[in-house]
């Protein structure tokens, strides 16, 4: 018995998971009105119906919904995520090409949050009435008040306009070759500062808060009295007796809300025009290309499933009653 | 370090009108009010009384682990080895938590941290106070839950609170309060949780320790019977004073208080069937009604209410401790609060007869 | 062994079991079952309390619960009167319950703390349509009467009364249909000492003037002796010795009764007790994994390695007195218990 | 309804009735937990700031069309009237609609929006988890497996996917906002269930014959309703921010005039007019922010923890 | 003026997402921009509609318009360093009439005969005038026989996306889909000292406010096909920038109110007229879109050869529209209405379709007509409607391409009534307009077809299926530093050659 069954255990299901949501995406997105070849039609200006009868034989559109969905989950399960309807380029090659922007927006924001607000969480737990915990309470306030692309918007007004002083669109200059030499690099992380503040402020406010009213929920425990009746001083009874217990929820929240930081990465990334997956996912919802559509919905659940695996882990790594059950 | 148990009459701990106090949004309540006792090397202190009475205030009071903000000890003085702790720095009274006075609590399941194993929270006693390294505090913690009774100690120091149950963490409880050797012990209803099988290990275990290392242990209990089996000397609290302290054998055989009568004569006897005839069950004796609550005190003594023995000066004034066996001073052998005693000082050995 | 048809028994149980089935099961792993009661045999006279004793965990408030048809039952026999409770259900079910009702340990959580006292007493009359809402009015009135609580005491939220009241709150309700069984599942335990005894006095009084039959459930042995006419103790899921009060405390037989019984203390005891008291070493077993024989042989301090291998009956071994242990004999007549309190009155 | 029960007589058991106590708390008079909560909550100067900035929105979004009859499309000004100019308070947008009538119609649109989609996405939560919580084992394992579901789909992807497929309409966008963000609640209401579930009331409730139904919505969901109460403030105020969201990215109802439409549409021409896209912004921060500050009101308010200090 | 200087690098900004880059066989303007600097043509057009060689150094129009022969350049090279010959012409031609969308453009073509590397002689069944201008470089880009004609789809072919090889001034080193193009000098390109830029990237973005900051900093120097008022007017007042609306004779683009003609009330051409005089083209072109619009009344573009002044025209006049709805039988009702239309529009050029179609439901609504304006989500939903001709009245923009054979006939045609956008959706049919296209269409005197199209005009705006309402306003907005901006009729779907900085 053990890990290792567990692991597999939770493995098949997470499968399970994302097959569910393969399967779903795809019933929908064919279930809907509208055709993908009369978009093709269109984006070409036009085409004779026998075009178009032949493009659906070329794309299967002309099978049975069950045996598309039998095909196409064949093809996943060969790594295949099939053709961009309207780049005609390999689904996967185009989210591989996009997932290093998103995961570099989504990761650095997702820390930010995380480290910044747990710390001023802690920090705030300490005097549950100073300033610092008023400031969290104006700023989780204002994090989940203000809409992300309203605030990234405004955020570009100004700093477009009134003090130019950081990019506000792109992933890089749009001279740079890329490459990623130091200066490439130097350039990205230029580009990155806003759209990482824009997307990460929601998730800042919401950490901070959580992790002050976590740790002040440990702080009342009996094992922090223990602690105390130990004669330990405050720091250490704070951060090392009060702090791994408090990160659990927010360990926790930080698993279950990745797939919403991913969303607001749409909104960020259409804002400060990131070349990422959510700009990748909102224009080809536009232009119904069903099956990058599907690979990314299919990418993101897989991403998120992954990520709650990974807190999970850590869930088990810093709580160690989750491995008895 | 503490001398044993020889019997000498010098405090090792002496409390001295202690007043803790809560801001609440009703206004303050004084849990506390005016607390004296103390405590002597290497005896047992039991401390009873109904819930809410301050019991566990008056412990946390002696290690200044009042939950503040809310709660602070308004006055009084708690002299420890003739060192006034109240006005103690936090440095000072780190060196003492732990280390001269330490503290085990009700709730085995809750008191110890569910993320460190059971060595590394002994340990770190260890290397606070007695400046040892991981390997010793390891080799030592190994040995002290060897000494509390956990078998296997060499495999159980690895493991997590959760692991083990209810009886076992509360000997964990105690081999972290006695780690350091400390000259005070308190325990806070330390098996209210536990089965009586269980209660009896642990009581049994402190008592070997206590003989042992001569380590002081004031017991916080509400069971009589537990107080009969442990306590060197009793003190009864109720409403957030002391009613009633003395020996064990004065307390529980001629108690001196109302309440204290009370609550020795409501208990179910064991052995009481066997003195029963046939199926007639007498019906206990009761203390009727309830505590009153920290805003309904007024003046006077707190249980004139409940009293069956209330007089009009109960209402007005609040008792002195007056000394049953005589004497009127702190630290009498057997003194109680009320004004019974005040009337009827002379005749105390026919009411007391009376009464049993 | 059998209680059904005895005409004065009011419950009988028989080898009733209640296993749970335990965390998720993994891939073609059997799931884990705690036997947290595994075959319990037992009946209760009419207008008698029969009390169940035993270790935390050991399965008292599940057999209760089961008794109550508010824990799965996995198998086994239930006789309430002449109705097999174990048969019925739904409506049948719902209509039985106001045959039998229960008084929980924790006055604090058994009260609906939205529910007026007053509406929580008058429920159960409301669920079951008993009399008309005048009749049910009254009842309420004369129900916290009978309880000791004041009628004007009905508009109150929970949270406004005492732990005592509270419990007799929890009485009044459950008396509220008439039940013929009342289940007590440590209704004292968490009450001050002060306050137990009032409501000990209250439920004898109303056994006495209703003629109520419990099932009380406790582990303190004081209070069972003082309320119980029959006693069961049980450890680990399963009864290991049952007898009539005077012969129980008389004389208890298996060795895990008499370690139970030398670990109380007692006021008159004190410490002279204490240090005759027979030391049980280690923990009980768990109930996932329960030991093939003698479930107590493990902490046993006269357990034979026979113990271990195979579970004894619970035996007659005095009239009405069974015990669950090998090493119980019957001397001239009247059973010996290998293990006894070693004091010298 | 069976047999009939006959009452029966107390008048035995009440021959010796012991002395009622009288130092009990019901001497005390402590009001009902709901009127003390309600007094904690007018007693938070931010909740009623919260209360005060929701109630003019509202009072606004309803009553604005009846004061200030306009048609929110309608091309009024010169395109890109700077704000506080005479003939358009708040400036014109890129064709000269007005950005005050807008806004005081397009609030209709985004608050029923919000309000129904977190209605929508809160009873489907309750239920679902109150099913979950309470029954537990196989049912709460399906459900359980279906939350996960919902869970793991990126929910702004999917909606705006369902919304793209099925014609961006104020039905189809509401729909689309209520499915994908009943998890949260979902999951609140079966850890409330699952406490209130084993708790001793519950039982007693079962005890006396109450059926599942009575036991799940008369009984625990008023206990558990504290948090979920502020769980659905904020699911409104989330729903709101979806709505804005969806419209942002040009997939809201064209035809419905709403915050984030503005925000959408304005948003190519904002270099140019950014009041047209500031307002909008502003007045969805201000009733999100208005929902929240309720929310974290109730929140002080419903909670005993919080409420002892 | 100043001597051409070669080297930089010219950004230029997009919000057209190219799906791939070859020409022949995708219309459109997102494609049609990179590939005109990747893919030569035999032919180019200078600003004046005349044609200028290209890869044909020469070429001749038969007199019976049957044929036409090009004499290609001798020194024309792929970029992979094979030479250009008349195979691959034929093989473009071929390949362009059997996979591009303009189906009429080159329909009449037989064949293409290769008498020598050098020649190429394109036989067409009927007389076909727009065949030179089908020469265009956006119309005919001349692919590579030896890498296209490798027998796979050409429309799905994998070179069209990587390793993309054509005989034009550039060649493609980076193509990231819907981010960006990047393209670098052919140094081997047949004309000599051409391309002046050292390299072009086209910066794909679907946000025009973001292009416009590129702008404005520098970092984008040119941005073809810019549409929005707000943004012209902006640029036409920075002093780094210049504006221009030269460039897009070309294309030719429409932007119009189409009717459904089979559908009541509007089969009824008084209607339709009533409509068209209720709107007041002057208030689009000046208000919403900024005077920068110019207003249109005909099928044709006023830059077209073919396009006349003589036009049925509906000035706008409220109460005379009312009254010819009252004559047409459609009588206001109690409160005001006459009837309910609904009026779709192509999404993604809001400025010219969702505002005016905005501003038409309000126009209506004065005479009594409650217009639904009915938004697609995308393109794929309108394309449906209008190709199902689902639809009451939908804003439509239509590119003339030139020449009226390529982008007028298939609108008019009553033989073109198909289920496809951007046919003769409207449901119109006139045998007398059939007629007069057919017959325009075979004519290879330039002076006889204006009179055939002339009459079509006529007819056309008198029956109405179509209101017309404005050119589409494009401006190509570029850097001051930029010369030779792109001005020809194919503006910026022409090859960037003599693009240079100053
Ligand atoms: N945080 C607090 N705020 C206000 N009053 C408090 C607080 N904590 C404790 N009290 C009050 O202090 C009094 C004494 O509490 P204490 O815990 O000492 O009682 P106890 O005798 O230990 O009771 P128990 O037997 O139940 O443990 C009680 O009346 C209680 O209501
Ligand atoms: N719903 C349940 N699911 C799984 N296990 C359960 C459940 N209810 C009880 N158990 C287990 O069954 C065993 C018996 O529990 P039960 O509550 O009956 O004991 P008890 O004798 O009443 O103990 P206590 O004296 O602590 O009240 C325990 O091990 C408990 O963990
Ligand atoms: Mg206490
Ligand atoms: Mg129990
Ligand atoms: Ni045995």
């Amino acid at each position: 018995m053990g890990t290792l069954r567990y692991a597999a255990s939770r493995l098949l299901q997470a499968i399970g998971l994302v097959l569910a949501v393969v399967v779903l995406n795809f019933v929908l997105v064919h279930a809907a009105p509208g055709d993908p070849v009369e978009t093709i039609a269109g984006a070409s200006g036009g085409m004779s119906p026998e075009l178009m009868a032949q493009l659906r034989t070329q794309y299967g559109l002309d099978q049975s919904l069950p045996v598309q969905l039998g095909v196409y989950l064949g093809k996943v399960a060969r790594g295949d995520l099939g053709y961009s309807y309207f780049f005609n380029l390999p689904v996967t090659a185009m989210i591989a090409e996009r997932v290093p922007a998103t995961l570099l927006l989504v990761l650095s924001s997702v820390l930010l949050a995380f480290f910044a607000g747990t710390a001023l969480g802690v920090l705030s737990s300490r005097k549950p009435n100073g300033w610092l915990s008023q400031f969290i309470t104006v700023l989780s306030l204002v994090g989940f008040a203000a809409p992300v692309f309203w605030l990234g918007i405004m955020l570009v007004i100004l700093l477009a306009s009134v003090f130019p002083i950081l990019p506000v669109a792109g992933m890089r200059s749009i001279d740079s070759t890329g490459g990623g030499g130091l200066k490439d690099m130097l350039d990205v992380a230029h580009h990155l500062v806003l759209p990482t503040l824009t997307l990460s402020l929601v998730y800042l406010a919401q950490y901070s808060r959580l992790a002050r009213s976590s740790m002040l929920d440990v702080l009342g425990s009996d094992f922090i009295r223990t602690a105390r009746a130990k004669g330990l001083a405050d720091r250490v009874v704070l951060y090392k007796h009060a702090l791994r217990n408090a990160l659990l929820p927010v360990v926790t929240v930080l698993g279950l809300q990745f797939g919403n930081v991913l969303a607001g990465a749409i909104l960020v990334e259409t804002v400060f025009n990131w070349p990422g997956l959510g700009r990748l996912a909102f224009e080809s919802v536009l232009r119904r290309d069903y099956p990058t559509i599907l690979g990314v919905l299919l990418f993101s659940s897989v991403v998120v499933v992954v990520m709650n695996q990974l807190t999970d882990l850590c869930y088990r790594f810093i709580d160690p009653r989750i491995k008895a059950s | 370090m503490a001398s044993g148990n020889d019997n000498n009459n010098d405090a090792l701990l002496r409390v001295q009108d202690l007043h803790v106090e809560f801001k609440t949004r009703r206004g303050q309540a004084l849990v506390l009010n005016g607390v004296d006792f103390e405590i002597r090397a290497g005896e047992t202190l039991c401390v009873v009384g109904e819930s809410g009475c301050g019991k566990s205030m008056t412990a946390l009071a002696l290690l200044r682990l009042i939950p503040s903000p809310p709660g602070r000890i308004r006055n009084g003085c708690v002299l420890f080895q003739g060192e006034d702790l109240v006005q103690a720095s936090d440095a000072r009274m780190r060196e003492v938590r732990g280390n001269r006075i330490s503290m085990i609590f009700q709730e085995p399941m809750t008191s110890l941290n569910p993320v460190f194993t059971v060595g590394d929270q002994i340990g770190e006693s260890l290397q606070l106070h007695a400046g040892m390294n991981a390997r010793e505090a390891r080799q030592r913690a190994i040995e002290m839950l060897r000494q509390v009774g956990i078998p296997a100690p060499e495999r159980r120091v690895d493991e997590y609170p959760h692991q083990l149950s209810g009886g076992m963490r509360q000997r964990v409880m105690i081999a972290m309060a006695l780690a350091c050797r400390p000259d005070i012990l308190i325990a806070d209803e330390p098996t209210t949780a536990l089965d009586v099988t269980v209660q009896a290990q642990i009581f049994d275990l402190l008592r070997d320790l206590q003989r042992e290392k001569g380590t002081a242990i004031m017991l916080i209990t509400h069971d009589m019977g537990a107080v009969a089996e442990m306590a060197d000397r009793v003190m009864v609290m109720y409403a957030g004073r002391v009613i009633e302290q003395g020996t064990t054998e004065q307390v529980l055989s001629e108690p001196g208080h109302p309440y204290t009568r009370g609550l020795i004569d409501c208990l179910p006897e064991l052995g009481s069937s066997a003195a029963r005839e046939g199926d007639v069950r007498e019906d206990l004796a009761e203390i009727a009604g309830v505590v009153p609550s920290i805003w309904e005190l007024g003046t006077g003594c707190a249980f004139r209410e409940r009293c069956p023995r209330a007089m009009e000066r109960c209402a007005a004034e609040v008792p002195p401790m007056f000394a049953v066996t005589g004497e009127v001073a702190a630290g009498t052998p057997h003194g109680a609060a009320c004004w019974l005693h005040a009337e009827t000082l002379k005749t105390l050995e026919e009411r007391e007869r009376e009464a049993a | 062994m059998t209680f059904i048809g005895k005409t004065d028994t009011l419950l009988s149980v028989e080898d009733l079991k209640v296993h749970f089935p335990r965390g998720k099961s993994g891939w073609g792993r059997q799931p884990e079952v705690v036997k947290a009661v595994d075959g319990v045999s037992f009946a209760v006279r009419r207008g008698s309390t029969l009390a169940v004793v035993g270790e935390s965990g050991s399965g008292k408030t599940t057999t209760a619960l089961a008794v109550m048809r508010l824990a799965p039952v996995t198998s086994g026999r239930m006789q309430l009167g002449d109705t097999d409770l174990g048969a019925l259900k739904g409506e049948a079910l719902r209509q039985a319950r106001t045959r039998m009702q229960i008084i929980f340990q924790d006055p604090f959580s058994s009260l609906n703390p939205r529910e007026r006292a007053g509406a929580a007493v008058r429920a159960p009359l409301d669920l079951m349509r008993v009399g008309t809402p005048e009749e049910r009015t009254r009842r309420v009135a004369e129900l916290f009467e009978a309880v000791g609580l004041r009628p004007e005491q009905q508009h109150l939220f929970p949270h406004q009364f005492s732990g005592g009241q509270r419990q007799r709150i929890n009485i009044a309700r459950a008396l509220a249909t008439n039940p013929e069984l009342v289940v007590c599942d440590e209704p004292v335990s968490a009450l001050d000492i002060a306050i137990r005894a009032q409501i000990l006095n209250l439920l004898a009084r109303l056994q006495r003037e209703l003629g109520l039959t419990y099932l009380f459930i406790s582990h303190d042995m004081a209070v069972v002796e003082h309320i119980c006419d029959d006693i069961a103790v049980m450890y680990l899921g399963q009864i290991v010795e049952r007898a009539p009060r005077r012969s129980f405390f008389a004389r208890p037989l298996h060795p895990y009764s008499v370690a139970l019984m030398s670990a109380v203390p007692t006021v008159s005891g004190g410490r002279r007790r204490a240090a005759n008291r027979i030391k049980l070493s280690g923990d009980p077993p768990s109930p996932i994994d329960p030991p093939k024989g003698c479930r107590f042989a493990g902490r046993c301090p006269v357990a034979e390695p026979a113990c271990a291998a195979e579970l004894p009956p619970l035996r007659e071994v005095a009239p009405d007195h069974w015990v669950r242990c090998r090493r119980v004999d019957i001397v001239d007549g009247l059973p010996r218990t290998p293990l006894s309190i070693p004091e010298s009155p | 309804m069976s047999k009939v029960i006959t009452m029966p007589s107390a008048t035995a058991a009440s021959s010796k009735v012991p002395k009622i106590p009288k130092a009990s708390a019901a001497a005390v008079r402590v009001e009902h937990p709901g009127t003390e909560a309600m007094r904690m909550f007018l007693r938070n100067p931010a909740a009623i700031a919260g209360m005060v900035m929701l109630v003019l929105m509202l009072a606004v979004a309803i009553a604005g069309p009846w004061l200030y009859p306009a048609d929110p499309f309608e091309i009024r000004t010169a395109p890109l009237t700077p704000p506080f100019s005479e003939d358009a308070w708040l400036g014109s947008d890129y064709l000269g609609r007005d950005v005050l009538t807008a806004l005081i119609y397009g609030g209709r649109a985004t608050l029923l929006v919000g309000a129904v989609a977190a209605l929508l996405s809160v009873v489907i939560g309750i239920t679902l988890g109150a099913f979950a919580g309470y029954y537990g084992g196989k049912v709460d394992a399906a459900l359980m497996k279906l939350t996960e579901f919902f869970q793991v789909l990126p929910a702004l992807l999917f909606a705006m996917v369902v919304v793209t497929l099925f014609s961006p309409t104020l039905v189809t966008v509401t729909l689309a906002i209520g499915i994908v963000s009943w998890t949260g609640t979902a999951r609140l209401t079966r850890a409330e269930f699952m406490k209130y579930r084993g708790l001793e009331f519950v039982r007693a409730e079962r005890a006396i014959g109450a059926r599942d139904a009575r036991i799940i919505w008369k009984v625990i969901l008023p206990n558990a309703l504290p948090p979920l109460v502020v769980s659905a403030t904020l699911a409104i105020g989330a729903a709101i921010l979806f709505e804005a969201g969806l419209s942002f990215l040009g997939l809201g109802d064209p035809n419905q005039m709403s915050w984030g439409l503005m925000i959408g549409s304005s948003r190519q021409y904002v270099l140019s007019c950014w009041w047209a896209v500031a307002f909008p912004g502003a007045a969805i921060f201000i009733t999100v922010l208005a929902v929240s500050l309720i929310g974290d009101g109730l929140n002080d308010a419903l909670n005993p923890k919080l409420r002892e200090r | 003026a100043d001597e051409p200087m070669r080297g930089g690098t010219l950004v230029i900004g997009s919000t057209q997402t190219p799906r791939h880059l070859n020409g022949a066989v995708q219309s459109g303007i997102a494609t049609a921009m990179p590939s005109t600097q990747i893919f030569a043509s035999p032919l180019r057009f200078d600003d004046k509609w005349n044609p200028q060689p290209y890869l044909a150094e020469s070429w001749k129009l038969a007199d019976d318009g049957k044929s036409l022969t090009l004499k290609l350049r001798k020194d024309a090279v792929f970029h992979d360093g094979k030479p250009v010959t008349s195979a691959d012409v034929a093989f473009s031609v071929m390949a362009i009439k059997a996979n591009h969308p303009f189906t009429t453009m080159l329909g009449p073509i037989e064949k293409v005969e290769t008498p020598d590397a050098q020649t190429a002689i394109i036989r067409m069944s009927v007389p076909h005038p727009a065949i030179v201008l089908a020469m265009s470089p956006a119309l005919c880009p001349i692919l590579p026989k030896h890498i296209y004609g490798d027998g796979q789809d050409l429309k799905n072919h994998p070179r069209n996306t990587t390793d993309v090889v054509g005989s034009g001034p550039f060649r493609v080193t980076e193509f990231k889909p819907a981010q960006r193009i990047v393209l670098e000098r052919f140094d081997k390109f047949f004309l000599a000292g051409k391309p002046y830029l050292d390299k072009v990237i086209v910066n794909v973005t679907p946000d025009m406010a973001s292009l416009m900051l590129g702008l404005e900093r520098g970092d984008i120097q040119m941005l073809p096909f810019a549409t929005l008022p707000t943004d012209l007017r902006r640029m036409a007042t920075d002093p780094k920038v210049s504006l221009t609306p030269k460039g897009y004779d070309g294309i030719g683009a429409l932007n119009w109110l189409a009717f459904n003609t089979a559908k009541k009330p509007l089969s009824d051409v008084q209607v339709r007229k009533a409509i068209a005089t209720a709107i007041d083209k002057n208030f689009i072109a000046k208000a919403l879109m900024g005077g920068f619009a110019t207003v249109s009344d005909g099928p044709l573009v006023a830059a077209s050869p073919f396009a006349v002044n003589d036009l049925v025209r509906y000035p706008l006049d409220l109460k005379k529209a009312g009254e010819m709805l009252d004559a047409a039988g459609y009588k206001a009702g109690a409160n005001g209405e006459r009837f309910k239309l609904t009026i779709d529009y192509l999404p993604g050029a809001d400025d010219q379709q969702k505002n005016v179609a905005e501003y038409i439901r309000g126009q209506l609504k004065k005479v009594g007509i409650t217009v639904e304006v009915r938004a697609s989500a995308d393109f794929p939903a309108w394309a449906k409607r209008l190709a199902s001709h689902d639809f009451d009245m939908s804003m439509d923009l239509v590119f003339n391409w030139g020449d009226p054979i390529i982008g007028v006939h298939r609108t008019y045609l009553s033989t073109n009534i198909k289920p496809i956008v951007w046919t003769n959706t409207q449901s119109y049919a006139n045998p007398k307009v059939d007629e007069l296209l057919n017959t325009a269409g075979g004519l290879i005197d330039a002076t006889q077809r204006k009179a055939y199209y002339a009459t079509f005009q006529k007819i056309v705006t008198d029956d109405l299926p179509i209101e017309f309402i404005n050119q589409v306003p494009y401006h190509t907005i570029a850097s001051k530093k930029l010369g030779n901006v792109p001005a020809t009729i194919w503006g910026p779907l022409s090859p960037m050659d003599e693009v240079y900085f100053k």
